[in-house]
């Protein structure tokens, strides 16, 4: 077992991407994390949000996975591309 | 929402990291080619109403109804001076194609279409187009009006409005 | 409705005693103008949308929702070949335009333009077109649905169907 | 006095014209009338019945006068354009 199977058994590596006010508080549109294996939803926003002190609570976000709204319940997969959602503003 | 209005100097920041969600990732041959497939598409030019038109023509089809949102020169009593919107589009996309199908269950409709624009829009560009075809004319506008309502509360897109001093605010919907 | 389905012969006759209801008395400029000037006029050819958008350009408004009555290839189970429309041309522009008035009374919009034709259309034809402009959305689908039925109701306006035997029959609005 | 100027005292001229059914009823556009002083809407309705044998009785119409809808009870003038309104089905 080398290093970087050991690495894959204890973490995810996700894409964040931020839209509206979280691009505006994150400063960038992209980021990649890393994650351990139990993280959740939940846990993965409190974590950026301690990192870029995000104007929103959670309770005011949806959050879709790889392109699909889901659950906050959803598991988080390695390669994942993870988006919290404001309250959206079209039309 | 004092704290959303933005100064000048971080408008240039903003741009930056907004920059992404202000163009389509596909051509617009392929955005209209979307529409007419599944109903729903993003585009980052101006909308071509009459491509949209003829998506929709049927001679099963008595009732039309189409709603056009477009870019007002105001918002409550501030003078707006362009507005930009941000999409995250293939969300909107799957979102949007789910709207249409959901559309087709619950409204006696034929078909529907909508786009849904992002970019820099200036005053009296259309930001959303939604039309509606059925044999009978109130379902027509009962799914237009519910496609609407559906759009701007769920299809990923936002928008800021730039005011005459370059500041700028992050838009909440209020009809 | 068995006594209102007219034999190939009747409608001969039929046309020449309901041949002055099939043409306007004004020029096709004239008939635009007025709808300019009222917001409701009928016409005996083609309509023209993008005339009639252009009537309706706001840049205070957000919101356009417009309807087009188009002539269907059925009613109920029955193939239709054509329609004619007859109209009664100075009771209706008397009655749309205080129908116009009306709608804008009743509604917070900021105009509306309808116009209906009359005479001889095909099956996809645009018998009535309705448009309306308001700040925000809901005004807008509200008055243009109320403008259709009550146009519906209110403006002296008769149809006849033909069907593949050259018979025909005089309509009743069923939506 | 002549006779035309008696003629006036006691009857009004008055065009009425038709639409839909009540046009193939009375195989017309349109025809001059000329009625007595005191007729009414619903009276010059059921004279013009008596001739043409209309399907529809009066309570299924409206009545417009000088291209504007009035009331049954409205007075009719000399030299007034009447018109019988069957129900209508544009759209």
């Amino acid at each position: 077992m080398n290093v970087n199977d050991k690495q894959k058994t204890i973490t995810k590596d996700i894409t964040v991407l931020y839209f509206a006010d979280l691009a505006d508080e994150a400063n960038c549109h992209e980021e990649k994390v890393s994650i351990s294996q139990s993280t959740s939803l939940n846990e993965l926003y409190e974590h950026l949000n301690a990192r870029h002190h995000f104007s929103r609570p959670q309770s005011e976000l949806r959050v879709a996975v790889n392109d699909y709204f889901v659950k906050w319940t959803e598991i988080i997969n390695d390669g994942d591309q993870v988006v919290f959602i404001v309250p959206v503003a079209g039309g | 929402m004092e704290n959303s209005v933005n100064s000048p100097n971080k408008e240039v920041q903003d741009t930056d990291v907004h920059r992404q969600s202000m163009r389509i990732n596909r051509g617009i041959d392929e955005a209209y080619a979307l529409a007419e497939r599944d109903g729903f598409a993003l585009l980052d030019v101006a909308i071509d109403e009459r491509k949209l038109r003829e998506m929709l023509d049927n001679d099963s089809c008595g009732a039309f109804v189409s709603f056009e949102g477009r870019v007002r020169n105001h918002n409550n009593a501030t003078s707006v001076e362009r507005l930009s919107y941000y999409g995250y589009e293939a969300l909107a996309i799957n979102q949007g194609r789910q709207i249409i199908e959901e559309a087709k269950q619950k409204f006696d409709i034929t078909h529907a279409v909508a786009i849904h624009r992002i970019g820099a829009l200036e005053i009296g560009d259309i930001a959303v187009w939604i039309g509606v075809v059925s044999a009978h004319r109130y379902p027509a506008f009962d799914a237009c009006r519910w496609l609407l309502d559906t759009i701007k509360a769920d299809i990923p897109v936002w928008k800021q409005e730039y005011y005459g001093d370059e500041s700028s605010k992050w838009l909440r919907n209020n009809g």
